[in-house]
């Protein structure tokens, strides 16, 4: 099977105490492949680790057939990986227009730029609509749009969704979810880490459990969908 | 454990013991001949370049007679920094004066430093003799035996440039001065003088020592309109004062005192200092009896500093003390007594004759005016010649 | 107070505010990037005076008839190159090293730092230890309007640092350099999360904090005509107060708190019914005043979580 | 409510524009365990903050004991009686262990100058003391821990540290604990044992009451007489465990809508 | 305490033996004159100083020192007077001394106000200023007993400090690092143009008296003649040691445990009943008390004070010997307050240089070794007690 990124045996650690303990994940090209996991577990160290904010201490992450463990986040995302971080993480201070601007910023071309924003428009009509605004005058939900048009400016490859349900109200949810389907449908793929079960399993195509730094459980979403394993993660 | 401990212990007194031996034994060497002297001055800091040439030159002094087969000692000079700062000199002081192998001392060009150590010297009987400090008090202030100083005062100075300044017309006075007991000085007697010569002091201004901008005050100044602004103050002040008169547009003539007069006010101002004026004790290099043998000697060893106006005081006052030692042998109070005791001196500067204050009383002032990057003796100069003239 | 003496007064705060705005922008640049108080900084400014007296010394070494304009040009590139060069080093070898390290510590090692440049000026540049004249490189012309004497040279430094100031803004808030400036001081993670090579950045930030100190420092040379290796020291304690009354991280801040401190400096010298020495105090002493009635600057931009 | 030790009307915390409780009425029982429970971001946390004094409700009264705190200082709130555990570990890493209890203990500590520097009669009466009690309830949690009471804080594993934290709560003998997610990055194993020592804490403090925020959901099946569901700042549910699993809302809120 | 009575017996000799050392290397370092040989017996120690840790026997010492703390504060003392004794007529070196143990005293109140409540004092050298000119000032009346003047400085100093804690316990980070800087710098510019206390140009502090006997002069004992000193170093050293038992009873009390809540976490201090800004008044207030008492008693010993003195540049340096010492650890201060009098001192060779030196020399301690020379240890609440 061709993948878009592996993560093998990856260990993190912060100071002395390890996060990670082994972890073997496999993201597939053009699906949607889902982490579960409670609070705590290490999903958001995992994504430090891909995305090089906190290399691993030990095990490797190979994107495309080039190994990118350790190296430092800008030749990472140079690399095609996108990142909608936890919490949206929008430049409070810089305009709507600014702030997708900033997601292509390693994109010289400027034809490509318009191009890009011009389909973040077309999602988020409201986007255009506020472009001058500052991204921190916004509302949660506002945020969010800016944060998922600013990972989608840079037409990544595997675009990485810490989240996306963190903060918003039942509807926003589902129509976060939906659009991320939208991206997938059109050829990114995306690794989502979510703890929104039921939602990020109806959209996921394959996914992962992660419970106290190690996968605990993976397989098909409709595998998921019934595990035991699930449920123990959330419900004990 | 135990025995580990013990052998620490052992280590410990061992490595003591050494240590003291170590110490003690280069006490016990050679006693005999050598004699310790010292300087003060300045060594870094704003006015440096003066301090740095009195250095030299006392340390000139030092090596001729080092030199001269006749001398009885061999003279260990010891220079010491007190940055023109009273607390350091107050440090230096104690430390030099409760160095008991030093006899003797020639010390401070700022006057601010020699008032504050002057009780120093006297609490531990070193002799001192001052080569460069011009305020009254550091002499007359107290009755200090052990005081002495071959250069004048700033009331000759402040005398002289007060009946020169109304003498050539100049009415209307405004003073700058810093801060300290020398800039405060400087403004009283100059003040004095001028009010009794027939002039008029204006305003004056006290300013700190590292101010960098005088366009507040000097704007102060333009509106007064002043015939000449007076700066008592040291060169880095007055180098900042005279450049921003210029921005100003402020068209004075500049007089300083002899804080001012040294070789870094003309490169640090270029053609603005040309036509500044100075007044300062002493007569110039080469008019002294001694000044071409000094000039010589010194360019002899070498320094790649100038000797500064107060060069040849330093190495005067130098040759005194180590005279006075070469005569009465090592020893303050000998020396101190020596001193006292009324006499005249012949030196490189002309006759020393001390007061009773221990005051040089031949004090002859000399007026210098900047003419083409070079402090000039006024009488020698184009100004008083008639080719060039002071503004007005 | 008449209106010419008034106009006097004006300019003059005036030029000292540029000066100090220059400096304070600095200041709050490399805190918007790292977090950092780079103290140093004044002395930066000495530095850079000190480079353009350098490259004259050598060019009219090579080439005596130069030019005014054609030196000026010269010796301002020299200086501000040679110090841009100086800040990234600076940088690289030494404050990205102290991120990790306590707030204090860094404090006064940019301190210390500031202390070495200063010695290393009078120590090793020849005759360092006294003030030096700094070449007249601008027309000598003023007109004069009663007491008030306008300088040609004080408009064109004056129009030279605002212009300074303009481009400086345009470049962070239009060039997409100065985008990823911003998207570092606002949030350095999602910056790299966007590609950005914060390391990079931080190096240019610097380059320009430096390059803008240089100028200053030329600034401050062709304006008083003399330079010294200590006028840095007053100078970096006046940026640091200017950014922070400013509110740091912000370059509108730093700019109005520059203006601000030297209209209290000139306020104090001649508005203030005490002698005109007691202006630092005046001003100083506003400074504490204004902390505690805004404890995080006038333009609130970034709270100092450290320290 | 004759028993009821906290009773919360109508709290309101707004952040901006962002309300991050709105209307939140819910009373607390005394010798009760309430288990809060709720998805990221539901206002849990934001709920401790308000009634420990740290954020100033924009509106609602809270009423401990009989007293109105509603807008106390942190420090008035912790004399009242009510002390707390951090989300993320905010104890004093380079303290020792001892030290950070005794924080906890700062009511009953003297803090003249006379008894604290010249005379230390009262104060070594009071470090016995409080020795004593922390190594009873550091020995009630862990045994071994009570024998490193003079041990960095920084040099031990995440579940002593959260034990330190607790005992720090509870050494001050307060009649409400709030816990914000004692099991934070920790195993199951470790989390067990966690539940096993707060269940005996009871032992220690008699009619002690605990609010519990928690996602580990056996951990709230095993401690709580009652739960709470919080979402979007709002109370979503109150009942019992099997209550609140069984309810559909609770559901959705928790594992997402059911997806057609 | 340690159990076993042979084992501390022989800790006890070996304690004895290391104040044996470092008397004669003090003692060694303040003789010695010649460059070569002052540059040797720092090499030695420096060289022994690792040897020794290399092979253990530091911690050993330092253990056996950290076990028998009164007898180790006992013997420090005993260096001191035996240093006295050596230099009984050698006024140089006993004024060293004094300023070592005066500059100890300021940096062990900034201590209190940096090291535990975590309040950054940029203006320290002023509050000692404070102290100073208080007792250039009251030395003008003879009948104040010098206690008095000294404890008045104090009282001064925190008075004086008292008008920043309004901006201080408002801001935080390097906004309040700023209120403290201007206050360093405008304090400065004042008493240089204030004539009142003498100007730039500084004043004349009076000797104390006492009972009619006067500080300043020299006293004969038996055939000897004692530098004036002698007296201002006990009476610096008994300064010292009563700030240093106060600040220690601090460190291991209830008051000390506050003090360092506050400093690492505000919030949750709060919420432990901890009054954030009580206990920051009180460590400011009591840090330029302490300042102000060490500032009046070496204004004294100096006989002359001007604003040079007490500039930012002094701040900073006694900041950085607090950092030096290790932030925290009292013996690293005083350790670190030797170090940083007496090295330039002797080093007269580097005269022009020893200012760029010693920045550079900090610089890349901070930068390199940024605890300091002895990292302040885990709090014991009673001498000896360990875990």
């Amino acid at each position: 099977m061709q993948r878009a990124l592996s993560i093998r045996n990856v260990y993190t650690a912060y100071g002395k105490a390890d996060v990670l303990s082994g972890v073997d994940i496999e993201i597939l090209p053009k699906k949607i492949t889902c982490l579960l996991g409670s609070n705590g577990a290490g999903k958001s160290t995992l994504i430090r680790s891909i995305l090089g904010l906190t290399p691993p201490r030990e095990g490797e992450i190979i994107f495309e057939g080039l190994p990118i463990s350790g190296h430092p986040t800008h030749s990472v995302v140079a690399k095609g990986i996108a990142c909608i971080p936890e919490g949206r993480r929008v430049f409070p201070k810089m305009t709507v227009k600014d702030n997708l601007l900033m997601g292509a910023y390693l994109e010289s071309s400027e034809k490509k730029i318009k191009m890009n924003m011009g389909k973040v428009f077309e999602i988020f009509p409201r986007l255009e609509e506020r472009q001058e605004q500052l991204a921190g005058t916004m509302s949660g939900g506002e945020q969010a749009m800016v944060s998922i048009g600013r990972g989608l400016m840079s037409s990544p490859k595997l675009l990485i969704i810490d989240e996306p349900s963190l903060g918003l109200s039942p509807a926003l949810v589902s129509e976060n979810f939906r659009i991320i389907r939208k991206i997938n449908d059109a050829g990114t793929a995306v690794f989502l880490v979510e703890q929104n079960v039921r939602q990020t399993l109806a959209i996921s195509h394959y996914g992962y459990v992660l419970s106290q730094g190690r996968v605990t459980a993976q397989g098909t979403a409709e595998e998921l969908k019934t595990s035991d394993e699930v449920q123990q993660a959330y419900f004990g | 454990m135990k025995t580990f401990n013990q052998k620490i212990a052992i280590t410990c007194i061992a490595v003591a013991v050494m240590t003291f031996s170590l110490v003690a034994a280069p006490n016990f060497a050679n006693a005999k001949d050598i004699v310790k002297v010292a300087f003060i001055g300045p060594l870094t800091g704003g006015v440096s370049a003066n301090g740095i040439g009195g250095r030299n030159s006392a340390e000139l002094a030092v090596k001729v007679r080092n030199e001269d087969p006749a001398a009885k000692y061999t003279y260990e000079f010891v220079g010491m920094d007190d940055e023109c700062k009273p607390n350091v000199g107050v440090q230096v002081a104690t430390k030099i004066a409760s160095d008991k192998r030093i006899v003797g001392a020639v010390a401070h060009y700022c006057s601010a430093v020699a008032l504050s150590a002057v009780k120093i010297y006297h609490r531990f009987g070193l002799p001192v003799i001052v080569w460069g400090a011009v305020h009254p008090d550091v002499t007359y202030g107290n009755k200090f035996n052990e005081i002495f100083r071959v250069n004048g005062t700033m009331i000759n100075q402040n005398e002289t440039a007060a009946k020169f300044m109304t003498s050539n017309g100049y009415k209307k006075f405004v003073i700058i001065n810093d801060t300290t007991d020398y800039g405060k000085a400087h403004k009283e007697y100059f003040s004095k003088f001028i009010v009794e010569n027939g002039g008029e002091i204006i305003e004056s201004f006290g300013v700190t020592a590292d101010q960098q901008d005088f366009t507040a005050e000097l704007t102060k100044i333009k509106k007064l309109d002043p015939e000449v602004i007076y700066f008592g103050g040291l060169t880095p002040v007055g180098v900042r004062i005279r450049s921003q008169m210029n921005k100003l547009g402020i068209n004075a003539q500049f007089e300083g005192t002899s804080g001012l007069k040294s070789d870094a006010y003309i490169e640090g101002l270029g053609d603005l200092s040309e036509g500044t004026l100075s007044f300062i004790e002493g007569a110039p290099l080469e008019k002294l009896p001694g000044g071409e043998f000094f000039s010589s000697e010194y360019t002899k060893v070498g320094y790649d500093q100038a000797a500064e106006s107060y060069g040849p005081f330093a190495y005067a006052a130098m040759n005194l003390l180590l005279d006075t030692i070469e005569e009465k042998g090592p020893n303050r109070k000998a020396v101190v007594k020596a001193l006292n005791a009324p006499a005249e001196y012949d030196s490189i500067i002309g006759k020393i004759d001390f007061d009773d204050h221990g005051q040089n009383t031949v004090a002859a002032i000399s007026k210098y005016v900047v003419q083409d990057g070079k402090w000039v003796l006024w009488e020698d100069s184009e100004y008083a010649s008639g080719k060039r003239s002071l503004k007005k | 107070m008449d209106i010419s003496l008034l106009a006097q007064f004006t300019v003059n705060g005036l030029m000292l505010g540029m000066m100090y705005a220059l400096v304070a922008v600095g200041f709050t640049l490399f805190f918007g990037v790292l977090d950092i108080i780079v103290f140093s900084h004044g002395d930066v400014v000495m530095v850079g005076a000190f480079a353009a007296l350098t490259g004259h010394y050598w060019l009219t070494g090579i080439y005596p008839d130069m030019s005014m304009w054609v030196e000026l040009f010269f010796i301002s590139c020299i200086s501000i190159i040679t110090v841009a060069a100086f800040g990234m080093i600076m940088a690289k070898t030494m404050i990205l090293r102290l991120r990790s390290a306590s707030p204090l510590n860094t404090l006064l090692a940019t301190m210390m730092l500031g202390t070495v440049l200063r010695e290393a000026v009078r120590l090793f540049f020849p005759g360092g230890s006294n003030p030096k004249p700094f070449p007249v490189l601008l027309p000598d012309i003023s007109a004069s309007f009663g007491d008030f004497t306008l300088r040609f040279d004080s408009v064109i430094l004056f129009v030279l640092g605002a212009l300074l100031i303009v481009s400086l803004h345009l470049l962070i808030t239009k060039t997409k350099l100065g985008m990823a400036i911003r998207a570092v001081a606002q949030d350095e993670e999602t910056a790299r999360l966007m590609g950005v090579n914060f390391t990079l950045i931080v190096l240019i930030t610097f380059a320009i904090g430096s390059a803008v100190a240089a100028f200053a420092g030329v600034m401050n040379g062709l304006y008083y005509n003399e330079i010294n290796f200590g006028m840095g020291l007053l100078l970096g304690a006046i940026g640091f107060s200017a950014a922070i009354i400013g509110g740091l991280g912000n370059i509108y801040g730093a700019i109005l708190g520059g203006f601000l401190f030297a209209g209290l400096q000139t306020l104090g010298a001649v508005a203030m019914p005490f002698a005109s020495a007691y202006k630092d105090v005046f001003a100083f002493g506003v400074v504490i005043l204004i902390m505690a009635w805004k404890p995080t600057g006038l333009i609130a931009e970034k709270t100092s979580e450290r320290v | 409510m004759s028993d009821s030790l906290l009773q919360c009307t109508g709290l309101t915390m707004h952040f901006g524009g962002l309300a991050a409780l709105s209307d939140m009425s819910l009373h607390i029982n005394k010798g009760e365990v309430l288990g809060l429970v709720g998805p990221n971001g539901s206002g849990k946390t934001t709920f401790f903050n308000v009634v420990s004094g740290i954020y100033k409700p924009t509106c609602g009264t809270v009423i401990f004991d009989g007293k109105d705190i509603t807008s106390e200082s942190p420090q008035a709130v912790y004399n009242h009686g009510i002390s707390r555990t951090f989300q993320l570990s905010r104890l004093c890493l380079e303290l020792s262990v001892f030290d950070n209890i005794m924080i906890g203990n700062h009511k009953r500590l003297s803090r003249g100058f006379i008894s604290n520097i010249f005379s230390r009669r009262k104060f070594n009466e009071e470090y016995e003391d409080g020795l004593k009690r922390a190594t009873h309830i550091l020995t009630a949690l862990n045994p071994e821990l009570a024998n490193r009471m003079f041990d960095v804080v920084s040099e031990l594993p995440m579940i002593d540290r959260r034990r330190i934290e607790i005992c720090r709560a509870l050494i001050s003998k307060p009649k409400l604990l709030f816990l914000d997610e004692p099991s934070a990055g920790m195993t199951h194993e470790e989390t067990r044992q966690l539940m096993d020592e707060i269940l005996n804490m009871g032992s220690y403090a008699k009619g002690l009451s605990i609010v519990l925020i928690e996602h580990e959901m056996n951990v709230i099946k095993r401690v709580t007489d009652r739960c709470v569901v919080f979402n979007f700042g709002q109370k979503l549910f109150e009942g019992t465990y099997s209550e609140v699993i069984a309810d559909p809302a609770v559901q959705e809120a928790y594992l997402g809508k059911e997806v057609e | 305490m340690s159990t076993n009575t042979t084992n501390s017996l022989s800790g006890v000799l070996c304690s004895f033996a290391f104040a044996g050392v470092i008397t004669a290397l003090m003692t060694a370092i303040f003789i010695v004159e010649s460059q070569l040989l002052i540059a040797g017996v720092l090499l030695g120690t420096i060289g022994a100083i690792v040897i020794s840790s290399k092979f253990g026997v530091t911690s050993i010492i330092l253990k056996s020192l950290g076990e028998n703390e009164n007898l180790s504060n006992a013997l420090a003392v005993l260096v001191t007077l035996a240093l006295i004794v050596i230099f009984y007529d050698d006024h140089y070196v006993l004024f060293i001394l004094c300023t070592i143990l005066l500059y100890s005293v300021t940096v062990l109140g900034l201590n209190i106000q940096l090291g535990y409540a975590g309040l950054i004092n940029f203006s320290g050298a002023a509050f000692f200023g404070v102290g100073g000119y208080t007792a250039a000032v009251l030395s003008q009346y003879h009948s104040i007993p010098p206690i008095l003047t000294l404890v008045i400085g104090g009282i001064i100093a925190a008075i004086v400090g008292s008008i920043l804690l309004l901006p201080i316990l408002r801001t935080s980070g390097h906004y309040s690092a700023l209120v403290t800087l201007a206050f360093a710098l405008l304090f400065k510019v004042f008493l240089d143009v204030n004539d009142s206390l003498g100007g730039a140009q500084g004043v004349d502090v009076g000797s104390f008296t006492l009972f009619g006997w006067d500080f300043g002069n020299d006293i004969t004992i038996g055939s000897y003649d004692v530098s004036f000193y002698v007296p201002y170093v006990l009476a610096s050293l008994v300064m010292l040691c009563v700030v240093f038992f106060f600040v220690r009873r601090i460190e291991r009390s209830w008051i000390g445990l506050c003090l360092d809540s506050v400093r690492i976490d505000e919030v949750s201090s709060s919420c432990f009943g901890i009054n954030i800004v009580r206990w920051k008044i009180v460590a400011f207030t009591i840090g330029n008390f302490v300042a102000g008492l060490s500032g009046a008693l070496y204004a004294s010993i100096l006989g002359y004070i001007s604003p040079a003195n007490f500039s930012f540049g002094d701040s900073l340096m006694f900041l950085s010997i607090l950092l030096l010492g290790g932030i925290g650890n009292l013996w690293g201060t005083i350790i670190a307050t030797a170090i940083v009098v007496v090295l330039p001192e002797k080093f007269q060779v580097i005269q022009e240089y020893r200012l760029f030196i010693y920045s550079t020399l900090v610089l890349l301690m901070i930068v390199y070794r940024p605890v300091g020379l002895l990292p302040r240890k885990t709090r014991t609440y009673r001498p000896g007690e360990s875990s």
